[in-house]
């Protein structure tokens, strides 16, 4: 037996080799199907992320075949979990592309998953749009042609907004950084930093802090000790409500703004300490509505439970995930095709007056333009006894 | 110095939290030589499940005492089903599998139905941190290590004073001899499990003022908490506390005077040379083997 | 009168060791029986499975009219019988006190009545080294007190029958000397006997009837007079073969 | 052993061979092929792990560590050095081997669930620095952009990247078959059922478990390799204490202590979540649920079930072959002629447990090639001093001289090696492994084949395993078991367990065989038999040493017997002798008198419950 699996072993190792050399690849399909995939997190502390994108995606794609479908066929959209793990990601992105053969895909939630998506989305040769994850380098990846698009905010951009209204803050200009240490926290530090650099400064200091950290005492002591004024914070609200807290405990308030991370619940964990903490986001469905978006909000009260405008929560995914559907249902009846390259081709002809703004176009040619929603589209808003405002209805400053 | 005030406060509150998921591990495993796994998540419980409770309007004492009931319940369930039978497993691979299983379907359930955002529990002892020489500290960061050593307290006394506790001393140390006074042993070790998940329902609620409650706050929780108890020496209720309490303060001095970064990275080394040194733990009585 | 315990044809099994082939022995109520033997006989297996420490792997065991064979030891000790084990196996992390407390453990309300303080206090009066160490760690006793112990412990429940194993075990003779006594005093009380001892000429001067074990079976019984004289005891013990 | 891999392991490898080599040109897409590719790297790590938690009985939650390091360490490699699929699985395995080293210093002191807490914190500590090594690992965002993987300079596509991986895969089905069939999977198998039996058969228990980390490290960096040129990116997200549960899962799922176990528990826990998706948020609850069942109705895990319901069946169709002639001891171990000699002498040993003194300053020797017998009452410290020469204690004071030769601090592997052998009170036998196979471990120390040329199956190996089957085969006719050979231990009456210890401790060529009440639990007929064996021994020149309560059975065959009393020698001198020594009657009897009784010795206190 045990020098029949030697031999078996040797013979099979020779027949390998052979093969290796004689090695075929499998032929590509020409048209695509007319699905559209979506990798985000089903399950895991991040599950609101793709419940809303799964939301806004549905909303669209109902809407659209309800009018038809596109070139007569109709659309479909499949989500596959990715629990906010990068290489689970990456297989989900060669599953929508290789097996489901679906004309485009949309991102997910995190931006560490978007950036591993990058090469197997080139290798397949499939329209990416983001709807969530604002990393920048996603988006702006130096690849021609490059197949990440993006219907969503971008930390480069985002960083701009934020120094800027941090600086307006603080008398001395001292700005100090507080950020996630993950992907999207790392990822937004150097843009936060060069933002500050095109203002005529820099950082007092950048501290980090991890997920479910309960404390950042020792982070905060540091930056207070380096004079900051005014705290630019990218991370999310479990650890936004810690800093509010911690805050409170070494008895500091310095000007606090931040990311869209901190518009979830921060209000209802942090309470009154996050009152006047400023937050950038690019969608809100709080307050008065306007028709379209009154009548996405009933669907939405009767089709997935959502009780309140409060309840939804990611409420810029959900926004956004609707424009890139209706962006890439228009590119898909541009092209004529369900030809995915003829589809990218066609993307830059888009033209869409969607929820979070008027794109027109949606996207250019330059890696710059791939981004869709201009930060003239972006809001300041507060948190304020509970609710995030404008903050001109606050008596934030 | 006030910094260094700091972080010994902060450490105490954390160390206190693990303090308080190792003393269930250690109950359950004195009764029964394992534990369960998923302790953490019976923490989760106990914090979800007051919200839950006060959201549909049951007063603050009710919500608690019933969430505490529902964790004995979960505890004396998980003893029965995914312990006893496998208890008598020599690798243990068992139990521990069981109880990781049920802790998964613990927490996804919990994500599904009480969604994935941290929610805070209302508590006075949050509303306002005291200073204590420059460093501040909420009142309920300092209760929670204060009833971590209240509880070992209390159980010694209960270990010492009364007839069930002194038969869980006796299940402890022999379950034959045990046996012959006339202790039901499998039910002595049913009331660990119960006290335990009681205890951890308790320090659910205590914690989540701190740290907020959500449906994935255990996994970590157990998992540290599991640690520290073995570094503590699992068999010692003193051990496991004051393991407990110096593995928070040792935390938050990482993170203040080397890196957040290296916080677990050190931590965790920390649990393996400590083990290597005591394999019983510091604190821990050398279990018998008999040749 | 049906005997207060009644053991038939029992055997016990470790895996594929039997420890206990198809012994059968009684004890009257009121009676001091002993089982004598040497190291590895079955002795102390017959009385694990009596005390349902061990599940027997045949045969009855009848205690006082019910039948206890396969009971769990915490409901046999429910019915009056009580055992002392072998290597004492006291709780000795807990306090004297507490030992004895536990003692009373099966009793009905199982904790401090006045009754238990009373018999607490007899156990005192019966060994007062104990009432001297009451306070004090189980575990620092010496051996002998250990055994003083754990005799209490066992009578603390209030038996018909209190089982003795090896009580001889590790003991000087001096501490026997006081001992053994007082377990035949317990007996003119009223109190039934079951002794295991390896110490044969011991067991045979206090016990009214023996059994002898011998490789796991009951080689023979009788009054412990007649027992004592018997060659085949001696043979037992020693192996002296008369020359074949 | 595993049944169905000996009867189906030839077809399973062609079977698997030709697979492979079709798979490319039936996958429907690439991404079922690449989903296979996966599966296979899965089951590399789980063949592994299956070395150390089948096999050696050690519970790893650490592994997705060990797996993290193969990985990293070829992606940093590839991204910055450009450094091809091979030199990356050399340091990649060679990297994790290194750890694995180190994660198994700990099971010398700690085992069961404190060894998993060990590995639990080894898995976070990976983790964490993995995530925080930024320069190095890039944190959170990972590597990307691993090139294509290169084979002796030739760019493997898919399909190619594909069969090496399947190949890699297969040889490591093989090592792992190989290494079960072999002395060091034998080693592995008997040090988790019996370390102390383990010991006294010659085996370095630290080393067995040593190996076992480092096979199954190695196995786990190398799918980690594997992985990065298939994902082409990793990030720290795949490396948690989740995925080491999985991994153990896979094994335990297929059948752990299997070999086709953990490529099935691969092949499912890889499919698994595609189709778990359709469950949307339930998945992690599906999951879950998955993980509890298989620990209730399939503990054996897939393979092993079946297994175990086939062995059934083929036990009641084992053949009851006659015992020819019974081969001399001579001719099968290696025996000395006794020359008179001391075998062993020990001068004042004493033995204490806390403050109580098990044995107190006993001096004994024994003489080459007799039988030299160790009574007392019980409780007198016989077995103690027994485990204090045969290395299983050490000695608290005195000293110990085995063969001319200073022994006090030797190990019991150490002594076992030198030619001491011994039975066990309780028998210690390895109950789940083969008659045959429970002997072959004590010829573990004889074998000249190495590791390499074990797992390659070498002529060296070949020669050594047919030499020493036949030896084994041999011992067991001695001892009259030839018929059981391929019975499991356990299954064996008593009496044959008992023969079968004896069997396998003549296996190391003892000049001093300790048996440790070998009468116990046996029938009469059974005894006669075991009288014959001891005279029969000591007349071959092995030297006896025997502790028996049986004492008919000592007074027939000892030339000297020794009685121990509270710890004490109270006698030493011919049968007849002892029997007759007025002390020793005491000590059995009790004295007629209490007074009389030996001197009121120091009375142990503080004793042990």
């Amino acid at each position: 037996m045990s020098k029949f699996s030697m031999s078996a072993a040797i013979g099979g190792a020779a027949v390998f080799a052979t093969a290796i050399a004689l090695g075929t690849g499998p032929a590509n399909a020409a048209e695509a199907n007319p699905c559209i995939g979506n990798s985000g997190p089903v399950t895991g502390p991040a599950a609101f992320g793709g419940k809303s994108i799964r939301m806004g995606a549905e909303m669209a794609v109902d809407e659209i075949n309800a009018a038809g479908g596109v070139l007569g066929k109709k659309l479909k959209f499949i989500q596959y979990d990715d629990r906010g793990a990068p290489p689970r990601g990456v297989d989900n992105v060669r599953r929508i592309g290789l097996k489901d053969n679906c004309v485009a895909m949309l991102g997910g939630y995190h931006s560490t998953v978007a950036l591993a998506m990058r090469d197997p989305i080139h290798e397949i040769k499939i329209v990416y749009v983001g709807v969530i994850a604002a990393n920048t380098k996603v988006i702006e990846n130096g690849r021609n042609p490059n197949y990440m698009f993006r219907v969503s905010a971008k930390d480069r951009w985002v960083s701009k907004f934020l120094v800027a209204e941090a600086l307006k803050r603080s008398p001395s200009n001292k700005v100090g950084i507080m950020y996630e240490n993950t992907g999207w926290g790392k990822g937004a530090y150097p843009n936060i930093q060069a933002a500050l650099r095109e203002q005529g400064t820099k950082e007092v200091g950048a501290e980090t802090f991890n997920w479910r950290d309960t404390d950042m005492t020792p982070q905060l002591i540091r930056l207070r000790k380096a004079g900051a004024e005014s705290l630019v914070m990218w991370g999310l609200d479990r650890e936004g409500n810690q800093i509010m807290r911690s805050l409170q405990k070494i008895g500091w308030n310095p000007v606090k703004i931040g990311a869209w991370g901190f518009a979830g619940n921060l209000g209802e964990l942090a309470g009154k300490l996050a009152n006047c903490a400023l937050i950038m986001q690019t969608y809100s469905w709080m307050g008065k509505l306007e028709p379209r978006a009154q009548k996405l909000y009933a669907t939405m009260q009767k089709r997935y439970g959502v009780k309140s405008q409060k309840d939804i929560r990611m409420g810029s995914g959900v926004a956004d995930a609707y424009d890139a559907i209706h962006i890439i249902a228009k590119a898909i009846k541009i092209a004529g095709s369900f030809d995915r390259q003829k589809v990218y081709e066609a993307m830059f002809s888009v033209k869409h007056d969607g929820l979070v703004m008027n794109y027109d176009p949606a996207f250019e040619r330059t890696e710059e333009r791939h981004d869709a929603i201009l930060p003239s589209a972006y809001k300041l808003t507060a948190w304020y006894n509970g609710e995030l405002l404008p903050v001109s209805q606050t008596p934030c400053k | 110095m006030s910094a260094a005030l700091q972080y010994f406060l902060a450490g105490l509150g954390i160390g206190g939290i693990y303090a308080l998921v190792a003393i269930g591990f250690h109950i359950m495993w004195s009764s029964a030589k394992a534990v369960n796994f998923a302790h953490g998540d019976t923490l989760m419980l106990g914090a979800v499940l007051t919200i839950v409770f006060l959201d549909h309007g049951i007063a603050m004492p009710l919500a608690i005492l019933l969430s505490i009931g529902v964790a004995i319940v979960f505890g004396v369930v998980l003893e029965r089903v995914a312990i006893r039978p496998f208890a008598d497993h020599a690798a243990s691979i068992g139990w521990m599998l069981t109880t990781i299983a049920i802790g998964i379907m613990l927490e996804s359930y919990a994500t599904i139905e009480f969604g994935a955002f941290a929610r805070p529990l209302p508590s006075p002892g949050v509303d306002k941190p005291i200073i204590i020489f420059g460093a501040g500290v909420f009142i309920q960061e300092l209760l929670i290590p204060f009833v971590a050593v209240l509880i070992v307290v209390l159980l010694g006394i209960f270990q010492r004073r009364t007839q069930l506790g002194r038969a869980m001393r006796a299940v402890a140390f022999n379950r034959v001899a045990a046996g012959i006074v006339g202790i039901n042993v499998l039910h002595v070790s049913m009331f660990s499990f119960a006290l335990a998940s009681a205890l951890g329902g308790l320090a659910g609620i205590l914690v989540a003022p701190v740290i907020q409650a959500s449906a994935t706050m255990g996994l970590l929780l157990g998992i540290k908490g599991f640690a520290v108890a073995i570094i503590g020496g699992i068999t010692s209720a003193p051990g496991v506390v004051i393991a407990g309490l110096l593995y928070g303060i040792i935390e938050k001095f990482v993170d203040g005077y080397i890196s957040t970064a290296a916080r677990e990275a050190v931590g965790f080394s920390l649990v393996i040379v400590v083990l290597m040194l005591f394999p019983q733990g510091l604190f821990g009585r050398r279990e018998l083997v008999k040749v | 009168m049906a005997a207060l315990l009644e053991v038939k044809n029992l055997s016990v099994t470790y895996g594929h060791v039997e420890a206990v082939r198809d012994v059968s022995l009684q004890v009257e109520a009121g009676e001091y029986v002993s089982i004598i033997g040497n190291n590895g006989a079955g002795k102390s297996s017959t009385l694990k499975a009596i005390a349902g420490v061990v599940k027997p792997a045949g045969g009855e065991i009848v205690l006082d009219g019910k039948p206890i064979a396969g009971k769990p030891s915490y409901d046999v000790v429910r019915l009056g019988l009580s055992m002392v084990p072998e290597g004492r196996l006291i709780f000795a992390d807990q306090t004297v006190e507490d030992n004895l407390y536990l003692g009373a453990y099966a009793r009905r309300g199982g904790g401090r009545s006045r009754e238990v303080s009373e018999d607490l206090e007899r156990m005192f009066a019966l060994f007062p080294i104990l009432k001297d160490r009451r306070q004090q760690l189980a575990g620092s006793l010496s051996g002998g007190e250990q055994q003083m112990l754990a005799l209490s412990r066992g009578l603390l429940s209030r038996p018909r029958l209190l089982m003795i194993d090896e009580m001889s075990l590790g003991l000087a003779p001096r501490v026997l000397e006081t001992l053994f006594p007082v377990i035949e005093m317990l007996n003119r009380e009223g109190l039934a006997i079951l002794l295991v001892e390896q110490l044969a000429t011991v067991a045979l001067r206090y016990a009214h009837r023996s059994y002898v074990m011998e490789d796991s079976r009951i080689l023979l019984s009788g009054p412990s007079r007649e027992l004592a004289s018997d060659e085949r005891v001696v043979e037992a013990y020693l192996g002296r073969r008369k020359a074949s | 052993m595993s049944r169905i891999a000996r009867y189906f392991n030839p077809a399973f490898v062609v079977a698997a061979a030709i697979l492979i080599l079709a798979l490319p040109h039936i996958a429907a897409n690439e991404y079922e092929l690449r989903l296979i590719t996966l599966l296979l790297i899965y089951a590399i790590i789980a063949l592994g792990l299956n070395v150390l938690v089948g096999l050696t009985g050690l519970v790893s939650l650490g592994q997705a560590g060990l797996y993290a390091i193969g990985a990293y360490t070829a992606a940093i490699l590839a991204t910055r050095l450009g450094v091809g699929l091979v030199p990356g699985l050399i340091l990649g395995m060679a990297l994790a081997g290194a750890f694995g080293v180190l994660l198994a210093y700990p099971t010398v002191r700690v085992r069961g669930v404190y060894l998993a807490v060990v590995t639990i914190a080894f898995g976070i500590i990976v983790e964490n620095v993995a995530i925080e090594w930024d320069s190095l690992t890039g944190s959170w965002v990972g590597i990307s952009n691993v090139p294509a993987p290169t084979l002796l300079g030739l760019p493997l596509d898919t399909n190619a990247y594909f069969i090496v991986v399947g190949a890699s895969a297969l040889i490591a089905y093989l090592v792992n078959l190989n290494l079960m069939n072999s002395r060091f999977g034998r080693a592995m198998r008997a040090t988790a059922q019996s370390e102390i039996a383990s010991r006294s058969l010659g085996i370095n228990v630290a080393a067995i478990r040593t190996l076992a980390f480092v096979v199954s490290a190695m196995a786990a960096g190398a799918a980690g390799v594997f992985y990065v040129y298939l994902n082409k990116y990793i990030s720290p997200d795949i490396f948690s204490f989740t995925d080491s549960v999985r991994f153990l899962l896979m094994v335990i799922l297929g059948g752990s202590g299997t070999a086709l176990g953990p490529v099935v528990g691969a092949s499912i826990m890889t499919y698994l979540p595609e189709y778990l998706q359709a469950f949307g948020p339930w998945q992690a609850f599906a999951y879950g649920l998955l993980l509890a069942a298989v620990m209730f109705f399939l503990p054996r895990g897939i393979v092993g079930s079946v297994e175990h319901f086939l062995s059934g069946r083929m036990a009641e169709a084992r053949p009851d072959t006659a015992s020819e002639e019974r081969p001399r001891l001579a001719d099968i171990v290696a025996v000395n002629p006794a020359d008179g000699s001391a075998c062993l002498d020990a001068r004042g040993v004493s033995v204490a447990f806390g403050g109580l003194v098990a044995v107190d300053k006993v001096d004994e020797t024994v003489d080459s090639g007799k039988i030299h017998a160790l009574i007392g009452p019980n409780g007198a410290g016989k077995s103690t001093f027994l485990n204090a020469i045969s290395g299983v204690y050490r000695a608290d004071s005195g000293s110990i001289t085995f063969l001319g030769r200073d022994t006090t601090q030797l190990n019991s592997h150490q002594l076992a090696r030198l030619g001491l052998a011994r039975t066990f009170q309780n028998t210690e036998l390895f109950s789940n492994m083969t008659v045959l196979e429970n002997v072959l471990v004590a010829f573990h120390k004889e074998y000249r084949s190495n590791i390499f040329s074990t797992i390659c199956r070498l002529p060296s190996f070949q020669r050594d395993e047919r030499r020493f089957r036949q030896a084994a085969m041999d011992l067991l006719g001695y001892v009259g078991l030839s018929a059981y050979a391929h019975e499991k231990a356990e299954n064996l009456a008593f009496g044959h367990q008992r023969q079968l210890e004896i069997a396998r401790a003549l296996a190391l060529s003892p000049k001093l065989l300790l048996l440790d009440e070998p009468a116990a639990g046996l029938t009469h007929s059974e005894i006669e038999n075991l009288i014959a064996l001891v005279r029969e021994l000591a007349a071959n020149g092995i030297t006896v040493l025997i502790v028996e309560h049986h004492v008919e059975l000592i007074m027939e065959i000892s030339d000297h017997v020794t009685v121990l009393d509270y710890g004490e020698l109270i006698a030493s001198g011919s049968a007849t002798e002892v029997q007759t020594d007025p002390k020793v009657i005491e000590a059995y009897f009790g004295s007629q008198n209490f007074g009389d009784g030996p001197a009121a010795s120091a009375e142990p206190a503080g004793g042990e419950a």
